[in-house]
């Protein structure tokens, strides 16, 4: 009981921290290395970042084999040294195409957050600062897309325009669109009335200007935290849509595709198709999910979940 | 609805899984050995095959509910199993044919019923083939192709005799009789259900069978389960012993390899070739495996645009596929290679046969050069995604010899709704697809995929005097019994198809069943698809 | 002074109900070990009233915190004994320390409201108490509950104990809180600034009640606040803390008049109180160095602002109404709104001080923000030096020019910068959108305007939360003059800082407006800071304005009853 | 409450009408032509043109509109093309496989992950939070279909231990008389234990996919509503009360917990609705998910559109519930609403 008692969330905020160092970058890069110190898991969720980064940008020059070339009589062969991870059912090499995916997968990743948070961070920032018409007709909008259940939509929408990257990274950022109106509507609605933003209408500043100058930038490490989830469930789909067919273009290496291929082959032993490109793929998610909580932590320390 | 129905009835039969789930069930297991359980990727979507769109499992149900007046015997096939004898016909329905220069005549069986308990008439048989004939769509194709295209043609003479006019001398109009489409259909029954809109009754028998077939549905549940059970009435044969079949559908290949290995599932047959080859070795199981009749897996070429209008690229492309890796690596060797045949090969009397290249990417190089692409070009290459597991990787692995000789293909997956879209609008350059008849003969073959009349599975639009010649020839030749400008023809279609290369055969595919080792009696059909009549459980 | 110790007990001699010696506790941070309370210490006898005084940071929370051992994780205490009666809190296990807390020691925290749990019926959170400490027995707990909410006054108890949190004012939760601290009849109850947050009058009503139940239970308490006025009124004894540290510890008679530490005199000096000027709430040396006040700047004929029949309505809020005007048409009926402010008329001159009081809800915020041209008015006019502004929309007053001449401070100078925004962007903000001083001009400017509120120029660069609350506020009033407004409104500008930093800044706000010749109207729930301030004083209730007049006649001789209510509920401490 | 209730009905009213133009235009752009496909692999054009006349896909857009509108005022869905069954019979007789499956899916995921943030909670930046942390991530992380396959490896074909994935029940095992289609239920009301038995052997993995899937996101939410709350002032004061830890955690910190737990229910279950689709692909489950997917891939229309409505009903109903559940929880929703 004790233990329970004194692991209890702080019930004093600590005095007020002597007045701190020069200027804003050092200090979060201060906090950060605090938060990590604290947190190993959130510093191995940066360490995961880094090496995913890494592979995503010079993967390709570095593997050991040519992720698409066939080699029919070294089809299906158990990981050994030569080939890490084994070969698939066309002889290519996994570890090859695992990390030649990273690319891949990030791209989708990235530009689908990207355009999810072009798209649904303003109209949620729009909706929370504006409220009246353009909070009905934003809320209305992603009401509309939650009330689909969001990977049948994806699915729907890759089907109906076709099967490319393009598409897929169109349909995961449609997806998350509700998620992002509901983090930025209600980050922009709290700050609406904030002195802060009052101060800004009194010193001239237009709605636009006090949308993209003021409450923006206050809502971007929260909006960070919420793009960091939102890129694993990016990845998440797209493996999704593979699955079902409507994956990127053969023989292009993509892990979701890749664990579809290898699925059908994991009851007849030849486990390592499917399993290490679910070790990646699950990797990834699970490092941007993980530093989703890290920058959470890093953003706001209170809130910490 | 009918299902609960069913599974009402078939509490009592209840019996368990015993080998795998722990003890979940207790009733008694008798009834198990007179079950038949299948488990397959999808599953009917119409249970008449005049319905529209009626899909290839639903063959499947329309030939083991229904008979058909006539049907083949059996033979011993090539692999040693029961393989159906394209030329000799077995009485179903019919009791006697009588086979007249420019007609036939069949007598009904006497007591032959429908599986409501009435029996089937001649006026049965009519108002059938009349559908057949009439209601459009598949079918009606089908039935054309045997030169049944008219319900004048089918003639009631007495209650239990009906006669089939021939509108032309056809040696394919026998056996067209005998496939799955002049199916004899219960008219009262259905006219019952007819309505202005509908007057061939096609929503009522989509959902219910109206036949005097060996068996009937009891249950339906689209995409998951159909359940048959034995008609004991039934008359076209022996009585088979599987008293009710179960067909699970099962949509992930691997949980269907699962199921028969643990031995819960009796028989699969669409599992992919490595699951076979590998099962192959697996004592529980017995693994059939027979070249498909007639048919053939080939990578298509667009003869209408350049650069495939061109037929030396077209060898250069016929030279350049990786024949071999494609048996190897994509299916396990489970298919009869269609290439590479001796260069003093004789070109037979027979379809399909392998063609004369190889793989040789110097040729195929030196012949890119010579049509004028010495550095190549860039193109699409198609497959349909509903068999992707076959065509994927044969893409991946023609595109990348493609690349050797400076084609560079983008691999483009077509939903299988889609597929025969794509296909019909004739604009695909390169793609990869199977064409398969149920009439095993060569002209039968090359009218559908090389005549100038360019029907759809002329999927390259290719167009030429001489093939059509030899075509027409060996059509006319057949139906008048003229051996000798028959062979002459179908070699002329032969050698002209291998040396105008407008599609490349690839190899002959097998159709593989695997199944316990107690299920005995699979008989291969023209049609691929299962008879349940001949099964038996030890 | 209400109250003296209670005769039964003899505070010099019987041995102390609570003794601190030697306090010392520390806080594990991220930038290492901090101290926040060193070597306190503490006595309290049996029936004592102890008040703690000190500003923020200065360690008396944390203190309370030790006693109850309510410290988080972060926390420990490093150094010293607590005993309480006889008991080494220290020592004993946690178990015990639960029984102690809330039978035989009891707090109260400030802000009432959140320190209920609001999904829980107020009766039931009593009777948790009294169960958990077998108080009562079950089917006898909820009359106990029930005579709990009794005692503290609470009307018509019997249905109260059904209601939710949310459901009574704040003035009836600290009462709840109260009855939950006393259920137990402990012995020792620590309040907590138990009436930061309420209005004057209410905070007299709450600290009426806690002496007298305290008083009729012979128990002890501890007061915390930031309010010397306010301790000095209702304790015995009065500790003088400052970071961390007890820099004095005296009687409260004495405490007022014959302060010893030069902390205590500073605290003592800048905390408001009739009869003196603003100057005097500033340390002698610096009073001397700022000088005398400058002259009232005689009002010109034409006031800079009129304003007629102000009225503000709201839409009463509820799912009911709203469903319901989906399906009616025409204007809302009458009984849907709310009148925040129901026509009001005054004026102000140039160069004027204006001040407008009131307690929350009376419509004081809602009126500035109209004049400020940041919500649309219901009807009436606001003429601004002729101009009716009132008749322009809110929404495009921010980009015109009339903007500059209006600006404002706001009463929480956290709140009101931006927290990505440095001191000197803050600043130059009005100065980018509503002036044309040219780009190279920018930084001298800014630099002007901090001398003028005394900022620190190195501290320019600073975001806000690197500012003390004092800096912060400087940058929102240097923010405010930028434009030379005619005009400035200033929302309880000093309401969340420490007396010391209230008494600059007034002095500042002071010292502007005579260099710059400003108008302010000034929004106060503190009449004490008000009369400092304002030439005039402006009432409100209700949304109405119930007495306007100069400074010194309505202090002097309200006129109205509630004016009255309203000064005799402040704190008057013994001088 | 009932007022709460009419409002929220309200503002559903423009979601259902945008859920049924877009589901009718995405339908309709779906590639593919239906006419061709059903008219079967040898037709002519001129078959193919007939049978689309039939299908009245001849008309121009917005009459198939309308007439499709007009349809769905009358509750008729429409006809599957592929089994030419009705789609509301189908979607009928499915939906309680689904329903039963995801609810089920959902409760134990509650039943793990709340418990478990709270935990996490209570024991902040201890290694049983990092654990719990790690665990819910790595669970989200898996693709669904990745998970459940693995499961079918190992807990059918190398263990034994479940029962074969074909679906709701054994093959050779009956369904129980219908009364709610959940068989669980049925089987238990009509008082067959050995069907009862069949149908939890075959839940039990599929659940058990899905339950590991939305593991994470409920007890983050758990965590970080019980972190806030547990900071907040009421609890100190409990605590200051001297209430036990038991009480302060679940009387006071929980139940205030709940509310934002709960109404990021509604959000879950969409997820899990998404991941279904999956679900029942791999374990041949005869849901609706598995009946849209076929259909969304064959082109055919009625069952996708059939398919989206019921799910945008079902989660305004759902959000419904939520909204109740939440006044219940909730006094100030349930007494000032």
């Amino acid at each position: 009981m004790t233990d329970t008692l004194n692991a209890l969330p702080p019930v004093t905020t600590p005095p007020a921290a002597p007045v701190a160092e020069k200027t804003e970058h050092n200090s979060l890069l201060r906090h950060a290395r605090y938060v990590m110190a604290e947190n190993a898991v959130t510093g191995l969720a940066f360490a995961l970042f880094a090496l995913i980064a890494l592979c995503a940008l010079i993967g390709p020059y570095i593997v050991p084999h040519d992720p698409l070339a066939s080699d029919t009589a070294a089809a299906l062969q158990a990981p050994s040294w030569k080939h890490w991870f084994g070969t698939d059912q066309l002889g290519r090499d996994i570890f090859s195409r695992v990390v030649v995916a990273t690319r891949l997968d990030f791209i989708i990743a990235i530009t689908s957050v990207a355009l999810v948070f072009a798209m649904g961070g303003l109209a949620g920032i729009a909706a929370g600062y504006f409220g009246g018409w353009t909070d009905r007709i934003v809320s209305r909008l992603s009401d509309t897309i939650m009330a689909f259940p969001l990977f049948v939509l994806a699915m729907g929408i890759v089907a109906a325009l076709g099967n490319t990257v393009t598409n897929i990274v169109i349909a995961t950022a449609i997806i998350n669109f509700p998620l992002y109106v509901r983090v930025a509507r209600a980050e922009a609605n709290v700050r609406r009335e904030a002195g802060f933003v009052q101060a800004a209408r009194l010193s001239g500043n237009g709605d636009m200007r006090i949308l993209l100058g003021h409450i923006l930038p206050n809502i971007m490490p929260i909006m960070m935290v919420q793009i960091s989830l939102t890129m694993g469930y990016a990845i998440l789909n797209a493996a999704g849509l593979s699955f079902i067919g409507l994956g990127v273009k053969p023989p292009t290496p993509e892990w979701g595709i890749m664990v579809a291929e290898g699925a059908a082959n994991i009851i007849s032993g030849e486990w390592w198709i499917a399993l290490f490109p679910g070790a990646a793929l699950m990797l990834a998610v699970f490092t941007f999910n993980l530093l989703g909580d890290g920058l959470r932590d890093l953003v706001d320390p209170q809130r910490r979940t | 609805m009918k299902r609960r129905d069913f599974l009402k009835s078939a509490t009592a039969l209840a019996a368990g899984t015993a080998i795998s789930a722990p003890a979940i069930f207790s009733a008694a297991a008798q009834s198990r050995n007179e079950t038949l359980l299948i488990v397959s990727e999808s599953g009917p979507n119409n249970l008449d095959i005049h319905g529209v769109g009626t899909n290839v499992p639903g063959y499947e149900v329309s030939w083991n509910c229904y008979d058909r007046l006539i049907s083949h015997e059996m033979k011993t096939g090539a692999n040693g199993a029961p393989y159906y004898d394209r030329d000799k016909f077995k009485m179903e329905l019919a009791d006697d044919m009588k086979l007249g220069d420019m007609s036939a005549t069949f007598k009904l069986k006497k007591n032959a019923k429908f599986q409501d308990g009435t029996p089937v008439t001649a006026k049965d048989v009519k108002w059938s083939l009349d559908r057949a004939v009439s209601v459009g769509g598949f079918p009606t194709f089908q039935m054309s192709a045997g030169s049944l295209t008219k319900p004048e043609q089918f003639v009631v003479v007495d209650d239990s005799t009906v006669r089939v006019d021939f509108a032309r001398k056809d040696r394919l109009t026998i056996p067209d009789l005998a496939v799955i489409v002049p199916c004899v259909i219960n008219s009262e029954l259905v006219k019952k259900h007819a309505t202005e809109k509908d007057p061939w009754g096609l929503e009522y028998t989509k959902q219910n069978t109206a036949g005097s077939g060996a068996y009937k549905v009891t249950g339906w549940t689209p995409g998951t389960e159909v359940v048959m059970e034995r008609n004991d009435a039934w008359v076209g044969g022996k009585l088979p012993a599987i008293k009710k079949v179960i067909w699970r559908i099962v949509p992930s290949a691997g949980n269907r390899r699962a199921l028969l290995e643990r031995g819960d599932a009796d028989i699969s047959y669409d599992l992919p070739n490595k699951d076979f080859v590998e099962l192959k070795s697996n004592p529980k199981l017995t693994i059939v495996s027979t070249p498909y009749s007639n048919g053939i897996q080939y990578i298509g070429m667009n003869v209408k645009q350049p650069p495939f209008d061109n037929p030396k690229v077209r060898q250069a492309v016929a030279y350049a596929l990786p024949y071999q890796k494609i048996m190897d690596a994509v299916l396990f060797g489970l298919s009869k290679p269609m290439f590479g045949a001796p260069a003093d090969f004789k070109t037979e009397v027979a379809w399909p046969q392998p063609h004369k290249y190889n793989t040789d990417i110097a040729k195929a190089k030196a012949l890119m050069a010579e049509a004028g692409y010495p550095n190549g070009f860039e193109t699409t290459i198609s497959f349909d995604l509903g068999f992707a597991g076959v065509n994927e990787p044969i893409c991946v692995l023609a595109q990348e010899s493609l690349a050797q000789i400076g084609i560079k293909c983008s691999i483009n997956k077509v939903p299988g709704a889609n597929w025969r879209t794509e296909l019909n609008k004739k604009t695909l350059p390169l793609y990869t697809n199977v064409f398969s008849g149920w009439l095993d003969y060569p002209e039968y073959f090359f009218i559908w995929c090389y005549h100038g009349k360019n029907s759809i599975f002329n999927t390259m639009s290719y167009q030429s005097k001489t093939m059509d010649a030899f075509i027409d020839g060996a059509v006319t030749a057949a139906a008048e019994g003229d051996k000798a400008s028959y062979d002459k023809d179908v070699i002329g279609m032969v050698d002209t198809a291998y040396a105008d290369m407008p599609r490349i055969p690839l190899f002959q595919p097998y159709v593989n069943v695997a199944m316990q080792k107690n299920v005995t009696g699979y008989q291969y059909w023209f049609h691929r698809r299962l008879d349940y009549r001949t099964f038996a459980k030890a | 002074m209400l109250k003296g110790p209670t005769p039964e007990v003899d505070t010099g001699e019987a041995l102390p109900l609570l003794d601190v010696r030697d306090l010392t506790v520390e806080f594990q941070t991220r930038r290492g070990v901090v101290t926040a309370v060193r070597h306190v210490n503490i006595s309290l006898a049996k029936g004592e009233t102890l008040g703690i005084v000190g500003e923020s940071g200065s360690g008396k929370s944390v203190t309370s915190y030790a006693v109850m051992r309510i410290l988080d994780r972060a926390g420990r205490i490093a150094d010293g004994s607590v005993m309480f009666s006889n008991l080494d809190l220290r020592q004993i296990d946690e178990s015990d320390m639960r029984d102690l807390r809330g039978r035989e020691m009891s707090m109260i925290f400030q802000s009432p409201r959140l320190a209920l749990n609001p999904i829980r019926k107020i009766g039931h959170q009593i009777e948790d108490v009294l169960l958990q400490h077998a108080q009562a027995d079950k089917d006898v707990v909820a009359d106990k509950a029930v005579e709990m909410l009794e005692q503290v006054r609470i009307a018509r108890p019997r249905e109260r104990y059904h209601a939710y949190p949310f459901e009574l004012s704040g003035g009836m939760c600290q009462r709840v809180v109260i009855a939950l601290a006393l259920a137990c009849r402990p012995q020792l109850l620590i309040a907590d600034e138990p009436t930061t947050g309420l209005d004057v009058t209410t905070q007299k009503a709450v600290m009426d009640l806690v002496t007298e139940l305290t008083r009729e239970r012979g128990m002890s308490t501890i007061l915390i606040t930031h309010d010397l006025g306010l301790a000095a009124a209702y304790c015995d004894k009065v500790i003088v803390m400052e970071k961390g540290h007890v820099v004095e510890t005296a009687k409260a008679e004495t405490i007022f008049r014959n302060p010893q530490h030069a902390y205590t005199r500073k605290l003592m000096r800048a905390t408001p109180r009739p009869g003196i000027g603003l100057r005097d709430l500033l340390p002698e040396e610096e009073a001397a160095r700022a000088g005398a006040i400058g002259a009232a700047a005689a009002g010109s004929a034409a006031p800079l602002l009129k304003v007629e029949k102000l009225v503000k309505e709201y839409p009463r809020q509820g799912a009911a109404t709203s469903l319901s005007r989906l399906f009616k048409s025409g204007p809302t009926p009458e009984g849907d709104v709310f009148r925040a402010v129901d026509g009001i008329s005054f004026e102000i001159a140039r160069g004027e001080s204006v001040g407008l009081v009131g307690e929350s809800g009376c419509g004081k915020s809602t009126t500035s923000m109209m004049l400020m041209r940041l919500i649309d008015k219901t009807s009436g006019t606001i003429t601004f030096d002729g101009e009716d502004i009132g008749a322009i929309p809110a929404r495009d007053f921010a980009t015109l020019p009339q903007r500059r001449r209006i600006q404002m401070v706001f009463q929480d100078p956290t709140d009101s910068l931006n927290p990505r925004f440095t001191a000197a962007r803050a600043i130059a903000d009005p100065l980018l959108r509503l002036s044309d001083i040219p780009r190279k001009d920018l930084r001298a400017r800014i630099e002007e305007l901090a001398t003028q509120v005394g900022l620190p120029l190195e501290l320019l660069d600073r975001f806000p939360h690197q500012l003390s609350g004092g800096q912060k506020a400087r940058v929102g009033i240097a923010r405010a003059i930028a434009l030379k407004p005619d005009l400035v409104v200033l929302d309880e500008p000093t309401a969340a800082l420490d007396v010391s930093v209230q008494a600059v800044v007034l002095n500042l706000l002071q010292d502007l407006k005579d260099k710059l010749g400003m108008s302010y109207l000034f929004v106060s729930h503190d009449l004490n800071v008000v009369r400092l301030l304002c030439d005039r004083v402006i009432v409100m209730k209700s949304g109405q304005i119930v007495e306007q007049g100069l400074t010194a006649r309505v202090m002097d001789a309200p006129q109205a009853e509630y004016t009255r209510d309203l000064l005799a509920a402040i704190p008057h401490p013994p001088i | 409450m009932l007022a709460t209730i009419g409002k929220r009905l309200l503002t559903v009213i423009p979601t259902l009408i945008g859920v049924v133009i877009v589901t009718f235009l995405l339908t309709r752009a779906l590639p593919g032509d239906p006419a061709a496909y059903f008219a079967g692999p040898a037709a002519t054009k001129e078959a193919i043109e007939q049978v689309r006349k039939n299908l009245g896909l001849d008309k121009p857009l917005p009459e198939q509109f309308v007439r499709y509108v007009r349809d769905l005022a009358r509750g008729d869905l429409g006809n599957s093309l592929s089994t030419g069954r009705p789609v509301t019979t189908e979607i009928v007789s499915r939906l309680p496989a689904s329903a039963e499956l995801t609810l089920l899916g959902l409760i134990v995921s509650m039943a793990i992950a709340v418990p478990l943030g709270i935990l996490a909670a209570v024991k902040q930046g201890s290694w049983i939070d990092h654990t719990c942390r790690v665990v819910a991530t790595a669970g989200v992380s898996l693709p669904v279909f990745f998970t459940g396959l693995l499961l079918v490896y190992v807990f059918y074909y190398i263990l034994g231990w479940s029962p074969s994935p074909i679906g709701r029940l054994d093959a050779f095992a009956s369904a129980p008389t219908q009364i709610t289609g959940f068989f669980l239920i049925d089987s238990l009301v009509t008082g067959n234990l050995e069907v009862f038995r069949s149908a939890l052997a075959q839940l039990i993995l599929p659940v058990v996919t899905l339950a590991i899937f939305s593991l994470a996101p409920i007890a983050r939410m758990t965590r970080a509503s019980m972190l806030a709350v547990l900071a907040s002032e009421f609890v100190r004061t409990a605590r200051a009360s001297g209430l036990d830890s038991r009480t302060v955690i679940i009387t006071y910190a929980f139940r205030n917990a709940m509310l934002p737990v709960v109404t990021t229910l509604g959000m879950v279950f969409s997820f899990l609705l998404g991941a279904n689709v999956l679900v029942e692909k791999v374990f041949a489950w005869p849901g609706i998910g598995s009946y849209a997917v076929e259909a969304l891939l064959q082109s055919d229309f009625a069952p996708v559109q059939g398919f989206v409505l019921t799910m945008a009903v079902l989660y305004v109903v759902l959000n419904l519930v939520i909204d109740i559940l939440y006044g219940v929880i909730d006094p100030r929703v349930r007494l000032e609403g």
